[in-house]
């Protein structure tokens, strides 16, 4: 549309020669780029590569070194968010800037209210969200708490805060890292919605499946310079993935298929009520053979968080537990003294936890620090009475050596480290163990795709070692890639289990919008918005 | 506003209700021994919430209020005017709060240190100038006259002094206090609406809880913390020259005896909320009361030594706060300094 | 030259450390002579004083305080050419002079008076930090109001159980209250600087109070009934004025020997009538008689009066 | 990939700052109409001039060690201790029951056992705090202050009423047997054959002190016991995964914490005053707070900090003593050392940061 068609109209951004340095790290070095009006433009690049950096440049949240911004043809200084704001910049972050106990109304208004007192900005602000709402289907309750909210529901409070505030050009940064395909494939609806208004809209993701899909043109970056920029339509995203890892990439997952021998982990009826009496799990059983990947599919918040929590020994804080669990055999406690997370590592059960800054890793620790998380009672890490802190170190080195995690220096905070690499050291630690059954809850979140590929590749490595695997993904794409079989779970329930080369994603996406596969209803009927219109997508690279 | 929320206030109009009916006499004298004493507890607390709220931990309140307690006395004393000592007592006090703003905002420093080292300049330096200037040991010379803020009769209440009930809460209690008690009493519906009701206070609560999303609304945090921290500096400043011109009659070296931290305390135990900073306040200024009025408790079989009534409101506080109270979650950016670039 | 060490209260407590210096002021005034004075800061420096004093050459070295007692007992044999003399505290060695009040005895004329002057019959008591010295005044006081009003009550209050007690002006006022309101109309206050809020609020209520240590009968002219003195700064005057050859031994500072009194003065004469001035005349001649014996707090920890 | 050499973090930046803060400390005293080099020297000369003077500051310092460790441990597990005024003064009333009613021979032995004293009488006024927070969620910052208040409460009690013998004025115990009575670090040098710090209360304690900061060094970086209360102190979530518990670590680092406060009682009660008087902390325990938080929450910190500050005590103490500058002067100055060192350090940082930013990329330039 409007890209092609207006070479000589001035473009929507131009930057030329950024450059910024924090302390020591040059995150982005004299960089250009140029983003037509009315287009949609990808950023893509490595974990660490200065695509939020940049974009937070345009944005005024950091003050470049160097170089100059130009918006619809006409240089600004950008000295602040409210100068980019009044520029018509809106920005989406890659960790969102809410104030978690605010009401959506509160957080759309912070900053833009007429005047000193609230009552009339409020009032105002419900008005334009119900036209919003009804506009790009942007639904969300102005009154209720955004920490109540689901993170898809808070992405739309930040989209509906910058279309409050009339951006021209809204910038995303991985807007679907944390969504899932439903709601993602929605966002990419409502960008599409945007851009045929005439907007501008900058796209950053590590999904290359999305840039394809959506982008007119795309951006590449690594190492803090742009390597790239390029017409979608006329790259591949084997070209793409190229540039920006400088490698050769393999987008499929290679596998074999599976050999199961015993099973490791056998569940039956576990259900759990939380401290407030909601029912979290109403009656799960699987089972889990050595060597083989069982995938759980399913929209998060449908009792995955807690199954994960409850395997690996720390069910949350006044929850009750029902069902019962064994272990190669033996009986597994599921709650009281016997259900411990430090117990369950002895009993060989290891676990890469969904969120690996809250949980995974002690983001103020060193890498080598971070590799005795967890294990800190280890024998090999201990002397007697005192932890061996060199044997930690020299095991830390030669995990970081075998699982690439640059940069290479196991002394570095886990903070100073990419969201790949951070991930990287979660990963080379509870595998490395060797653990007869490892719990992985969302391997790849926020990834690179050079990066994914080596995750991807030592879980299939450990399943082939006749480990057992429990997979809890929102990707479809992954759990369908890795898994040997898929469970699909909904509101604390396993709706039907498929095996991966004979299902499709519309299958799974009825079963994970709680549609029994004896219901032979039409698709639309019934089914919450956010999950209508999976079948639509295109997948299945896999 | 839920039970749990409520539970301070409910305790504490219980204790005034259960006194008033078993002792009315005592129970008047107690309950208007306990507004006097919650009123620097009460400014301080409030001081506390604003800094606090915008994501500056201080515990450096009760040096401001020393600090404050002193330049309103010595102010006082030299010109003869309370107000000018009320203002004076203000810029000390803000002297301090600007202090305590280039340590924590513009240098991100750590606010826990830089609050003792407010504590310890106050302490010191009320005496060393004080000793310089009137030789006194640091005390200033006792106040007379204009110098301090004296009881207000408020209208009507000799005429309702004898009308049952009524009679004794409007003209015994509410009437016949100094301006600063009502100002304090004032701040707190004021500190509630400022908070809840304006744009002001929205965006002071949002810095408290997340100075990025502030920033990026284009909404200078510095400036905005900067002025929760002056906030607060006036508020201790009027609690340290009540404390100098309205409760006593002159400054004494270490006078405020420990009261900022019991507003930090009940700062923590109010949640960081103007009501129920009322609240709080008013129960340790209830509970020093009783421990006032009752000094041996005889209990029959044994006398209760009075060192145990003086630490009474200390002793209940904790069950208190280990019965009712459960957990206060500070405001989550608090103590931090907001660091853009590490 | 004479030396003087105050206690942790430092120099100007308003109450003995300040009657202390002001002793040694007088001896300055009168002699033109030089002293060395110092501060504590903490426990620890006590022996660190007593010892740079002494090795310095100063004689005698007064201290005030029973907190020294210990400290001395220690360092007083190292030192047989010094003399020293302590305030409130007895130590035993044969170049030491302790100097005892007998403050239950000026508590007791307090008490005559409060009871002469009390309508109400309830009178208060505000001690500072709670303490036996400090009992030792509430014991005085409440022995000589009921021998006048026997069937009268005292209230007692005590500020705190930390240092911070001696400065809490405004704890002190509330207490004030507290106790008016429970029907007091002389309030005695022993109490550092906390009395400094107890006489002011007592003044601003319109009620009487006696002050204490030194006489602080000026602070609210009449209305302060009196003072109960506790002279001070007579023992180090004349410790000063001995000079080198100070006696040795248990100096009681007495009734008799003027060390403890009642004070009248210009500002409370209105409030001393004949009568009154007559009852602690009586009550002087009998104490110095032994017809009345004052109880001391501290030869039982009980007080006969409470 | 620092932005500045390490070494100029730990030593520049502080060094700056304390010259910062004792040119403020100089104009206050120009202020006052006194000479602040007339000052300074005496202060040096008085805590450092001088094995005596050495005495006393090492002899604050270790009272500040104890209480700047209990402060630390509690900190890594995310709990600001600020009751170490009341658990110290608890640990005072242990090492003082235990000295005068169990019949000890020799100090050899008392000090043991009155350590176990201290530090479970410390540890025990720490303990509900910690267990209150932990399950209760009540704030430790509270409950701490309250504690401290009870704690005086409480001994003002048993010193007036139990402990003191009969017709003395003074609230304090009597005097510890003659036989506990710990050896002076100047018996000790007289013993080793030469003159050093004659009359200062600097005792054994202060090699105790040392102890327990290398013992606490050890607990925090290089036990297991260590390793799980930082892993608390940084993340409860993450500690929950670690399956660590988080009401047991809470209740063992405040047990810990509290345990140190108490036993600075071994220092000022047990080997300075041999008896136990009223208010003998003499707010050490908030000394203790800036103490830890200007030494980085690491004992080696923490011993310099103590240093710092006993060498502000002593000199400070000795300038009240032989000068006319008033004693809150010391306290000022020890605010302005407070501030410019452990508040205000990014002032004299970020600067030097710059610099040595704008040398490297000079240099760096240069090679290429
Ligand atoms: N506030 C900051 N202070 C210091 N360094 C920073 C800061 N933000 C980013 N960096 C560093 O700058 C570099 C670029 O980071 P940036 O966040 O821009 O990467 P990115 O491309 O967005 O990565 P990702 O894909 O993981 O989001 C990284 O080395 C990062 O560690
Ligand atoms: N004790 C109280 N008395 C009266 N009103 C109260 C009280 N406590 C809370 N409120 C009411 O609750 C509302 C906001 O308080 P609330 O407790 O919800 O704070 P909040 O905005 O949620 O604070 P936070 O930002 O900490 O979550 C106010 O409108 C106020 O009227
Ligand atoms: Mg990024
Ligand atoms: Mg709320």
């Amino acid at each position: 549309m409007g890209g092609r068609s207006a070479a000589a109209a001035p473009a929507a951004i131009e930057l030329r020669g950024i450059s910024k340095a924090f302390g020591a790290v040059q995150a982005n070095r004299d960089i250009n780029l140029t983003v037509p009006r009315g287009t949609i433009h990808g950023v893509i690049g490595e974990n660490g590569a200065g695509k939020s950096t940049l974009m937070s440049i345009l944005y005024g949240f950091y003050k470049p070194d160097a170089g100059e911004i130009l918006v619809g043809g006409t240089p600004v200084t950008i000295a602040d968010s409210q100068t980019a704001i009044r520029a018509g910049i809106g920005m989406v972050f890659q960790h969102f800037k809410l104030v978690q106990n605010f009401t959506v109304l509160e957080n759309v208004i912070l900053g833009v209210e007429d005047g000193a007192l609230l009552r009339p900005s409020l009032s105002k602000a419900r008005g334009v969200l119900k036209q919003l709402a009804a506009d790009y289907q942007l639904s969300v309750d102005p009154d209720e708490t955004v920490e109540n909210l689901s993170v898809g529901h808070q992405q739309r409070v930040e989209i509906l805060k910058a279309l409050y505030r009339q951006a021209d050009i809204l910038i995303l940064d991985e807007p679907t890292g944390v969504l899932t395909p439903a709601e993602a494939d929605h966002l990419f609806r409502i960008l599409e919605g945007l851009k045929a208004e005439g907007k501008t809209i900058i796209l950053i993701t590590h999904k290359l499946r999305e840039i394809m899909e959506i982008t007119d043109n795309v951006s590449v970056m690594r190492r803090g310079e742009m390597v790239a920029s390029v017409r979608t339509s006329e790259t591949s995203p084997e070209q793409l993935a190229e540039l920006m890892v400088g490698r050769k990439v393999l987008l499929n997952v290679d596998k074999t298929p599976a050999r199961p021998l015993a099973p490791v982990l056998e569940v039956r009826d576990l259900t759990m009520r939380d401290a407030e009496g909601v029912e979290r799990l109403r009656g799960i059983s699987l089972d889990i053979r050595a060597g083989e990947i069982l995938g759980i599919a399913g929209v998060s918040g449908n009792g995955q968080t807690q199954l994960l929590e409850i395997l690996g020994g720390y069910p949350e804080k006044g929850a009750r537990i029902g069902g019962s669990a064994r272990m190669n055999g033996t009986p597994l406690p599921l709650s009281g003294a016997g259900c411990d997370a430090g117990q369950r590592r002895r009993d060989g059960i290891g676990h890469i936890p969904e969120d690996r800054q809250v949980e995974g890793l002690i983001m103020d620790f060193t890498a080598w620090e971070n590799v005795a998380f967890g294990w800190h009672d280890a024998p090999e890490f201990n002397k007697g009475w005192l932890m061996d802190n060199d044997a930690i170190r020299r095991d830390a080195q030669a995990k970081m050596e075998r699982f690439d995690v640059r940069p290479r220096d196991c002394h570095l905070a886990a903070r100073n480290f990419s969201g790949g690499n951070q991930q990287k050291i979660v990963v080379a630690r509870e595998i490395e163990r060797n653990p007869d059954l490892l719990l992985i809850g969302q391997p790849t979140r926020g990834v690179d795709i050079g990066a994914i590929e080596f995750i991807h590749k030592q879980i299939v490595a450990l399943r082939d070692a006749g480990k057992a695997i429990l997979l809890v993904s929102v990707e479809l794409d992954e759990i369908l890639a890795l898994s040997d079989r898929v469970a699909v779970m909904f509101d604390g329930r396993i709706m039907g289990e498929r095996l991966p080369g004979q299902t499709t994603t519309g299958e799974l996406g009825l079963l994970m919008a709680g549609v029994t596969e004896t219901d032979h209803i039409p698709a639309e009927a019934g089914i919450p918005p956010e999950v209508a219109h999976v079948d639509e997508l295109p997948r299945g690279r896999a | 506003m839920n039970i749990r929320e409520s539970l301070i206030a409910i305790l504490v109009l219980g204790i005034c209700v259960v006194w008033a009916l078993a002792d009315g006499a005592a129970a008047q004298q107690g309950i208007g021994s306990a507004l006097r004493l919650m009123t620097p507890l009460l400014l301080a607390c409030l001081a506390g919430l604003y800094s606090e709220r915008a994501g500056v931990f201080d515990i450096g309140l009760e040096g401001k209020m020393l600090m404050a307690a002193f330049t309103a006395a010595s102010v006082a004393y030299i010109t003869g005017s309370a107000w000018l000592g009320l203002a004076a007592g203000i810029g000390g006090s803000l002297a301090l709060s600007l202090i305590h703003g280039l340590a924590s905002i513009t240098f991100m420093g750590n606010q826990l240190i830089s609050g003792v080292a407010i504590n310890f300049l106050a302490s010191g330096l009320t005496v060393l100038i004080g000793q310089n200037a009137f030789g006194l040991g640091g005390r200033t010379p006792a106040l007379t006259g204009d110098g301090r803020f004296g009881p207000i009769t408020l209208p009507g209440a000799e005429a309702l002094r004898d009308v049952p009930l009524l009679g004794p809460i409007y003209s015994g209690l509410i009437s016949g206090q100094t301006i600063l008690v009502y100002v304090a009493f004032a701040m707190v519906p004021i500190t509630w609406w400022v908070l809840y009701r304006t744009r002001f206070g929205l965006r002071l609560r949002a810095v408290g809880e997340n100075p990025a999303s502030v920033d990026t609304a284009g909404i200078s945090v510095t400036r905005l913390r900067y002025t929760a921290v002056a906030i607060a500096g006036v508020l201790c400043g009027i609690a340290g020259a009540y404390l100098a011109t309205g409760l006593s009659a002159g400054f004494v070296k270490e006078m405020t005896a420990g009261r900022g931290f019991i507003a930090l305390a009940a700062l923590i135990f109010a949640k960081w909320r103007p009501w129920q900073a009322l609240f709080a306040t008013f129960l340790f200024g209830l509970l020093e009361a009783i421990a006032n009025l009752y000094p041996n408790l005889d209990l029959g079989v044994v006398v209760v030594p009075s060192m145990f009534m003086n630490a009474l409101p200390y002793i209940l506080t904790v069950i208190i706060l280990a019965g009712f109270v459960g957990r206060a979650i500070p405001p989550r950016a608090g103590g931090e300094p907001y660091v853009k670039e590490r | 030259d004479p030396a003087l060490i105050y206690d942790l209260g430092g120099k100007f407590d308003k109450s003995f450390n300040e009657a202390a210096y002001m002793g040694a002021a007088r001896w300055v005034e009168e002699t033109g002579g030089t002293y060395r004075e110092l501060e504590m800061q903490s426990e620890a420096q006590r022996e660190q004083a007593l010892r740079r004093l002494a090795e310095s050459g100063s004689n005698p070295i007064v201290m005030t305080g029973f907190a020294f007692g210990d400290v001395l007992t220690q360092v007083a044999g190292d030192y047989p050419d010094t003399k020293f003399a302590i305030i409130d505290m007895v130590v035993e060695a044969p170049n030491v002079q302790s100097v005892v009040f007998t403050e239950e005895q000026g508590s007791y004329l307090a008490g005559i008076m409060a009871g002469m002057a009390s309508e109400s019959g309830t009178v208060g008591f505000i001690g500072g930090m709670d303490i036996p010295l400090i009992h030792k005044f509430e014991c005085g006081f409440a022995q000589g109001f009921k021998s006048v009003q026997p069937e009268g009550s005292v209230l007692i209050n005590y500020t705190g159980t930390t240092p911070a007690a001696w400065n809490d002006p405004v704890r002190g006022g509330e207490l004030t209250r507290a106790q008016i309101s429970q029907g007091a109309d002389v309030i005695y206050a022993a109490a550092g600087g906390t009395g400094i809020g107890i006489l002011q609020t007592a003044a601003d209520e319109g009620i009487l109070s006696i002050g204490v240590d030194s006489n602080q009968n000026a602070l609210h002219p009449g209305q302060v009934l009196t003072s109960m003195v506790k002279r001070v700064d007579n023992a180090v005057y004349e410790a000063f004025v001995a000079g080198a050859d100070l006696e040795p031994g248990i100096r009681v500072m007495d009734l008799a020997a003027a060390g403890v009194d009642v004070a009248v003065d210009e500002s409370n004469a209105d409030l001393v009538t004949a009568e009154m001035q007559a009852a602690v005349d009586e009550a002087k001649a009998g104490i110095a008689s032994g017809e009345i014996a004052v109880h001391d707090y501290m030869t039982d920890n009980a007080c006969p009066a409470s | 990939m620092d932005k500045m050499p390490k070494w100029a973090d730990v030593i520049l930046t502080p060094l700056i700052s304390l010259v910062l803060a004792m040119g403020i400390s100089a104009l206050v005293i120009l202020a006052i109409g006194e000479s602040p080099w007339m000052a300074l020297t005496t202060m040096v000369e008085g805590a450092l001039g001088s094995s005596y003077g050495w005495g006393f500051t090492l002899y604050y310092a270790t009272n500040f060690v104890f209480t700047g460790l209990a402060v630390m441990v509690a900190y890594h597990a995310s709990l600001f201790n600020i009751g170490g005024e009341g658990q110290a003064a608890m640990g005072g009333l242990g090492v003082a029951l235990v000295l005068l009613y169990l019949p000890l021979p020799h100090w050899a032995i008392a000090l043991p056992v009155a350590m176990v004293g201290a530090a479970a009488f410390g540890a025990a006024w720490a303990f509900l705090p910690a267990f209150l927070q932990a399950k209760r969620g009540s704030h430790i910052v509270i409950t701490t202050i309250m504690f401290n208040f009870i704690a005086a409460a409480l001994l003002n009690y048993v010193l007036v009423n139990q402990l003191r013998p009969v017709g003395s004025m003074d609230p304090a115990s009597a005097r510890f047997p003659e036989a506990t009575n710990l050896p002076a670090l100047t018996d000790i040098a007289a013993a080793m054959g030469f003159d050093w710090g004659r009359n200062s209360p600097v005792n054994v304690t202060f090699l105790v002190a040392l102890a327990a900061c290398f013992l606490i060094w050890v607990l925090i970086w290089r036990t297991r016991l260590g390793y799980q209360i930082r892993v608390l102190g940084r993340s409860e979530p993450g500690a929950v995964y670690a399956g660590i518990n988080p009401v047991r670590i809470t209740v063992i680092a405040m047990l810990i914490s509290g345990g140190l406060a108490g036993m600075m009682a071994i220092n000022n009660v047990m080997g300075e005053a041999e008896r136990l008087v009223l208010n003998a902390v003499e707010g050490a325990g908030f000394i203790g707070i800036a103490v830890a938080l200007m030494g980085r929450n690491h004992p080696l910190g923490i011993l310099l900090a103590a240093l710092l500050f006993g060498f502000l005590y002593q000199g400070g103490g000795e300038l009240a003593l032989w000068t006319s500058i008033p004693r809150e002067l010391i306290i000022v100055i020890q605010a302005l050392v407070i501030l410019f060192t452990g508040a205000l350090d990014n002032m004299v940082r970020m600067p030097l940061e710059r610099l040595f930013l704008t040398m490297r990329r000079t240099s760096r330039g240069a090679v290429k």
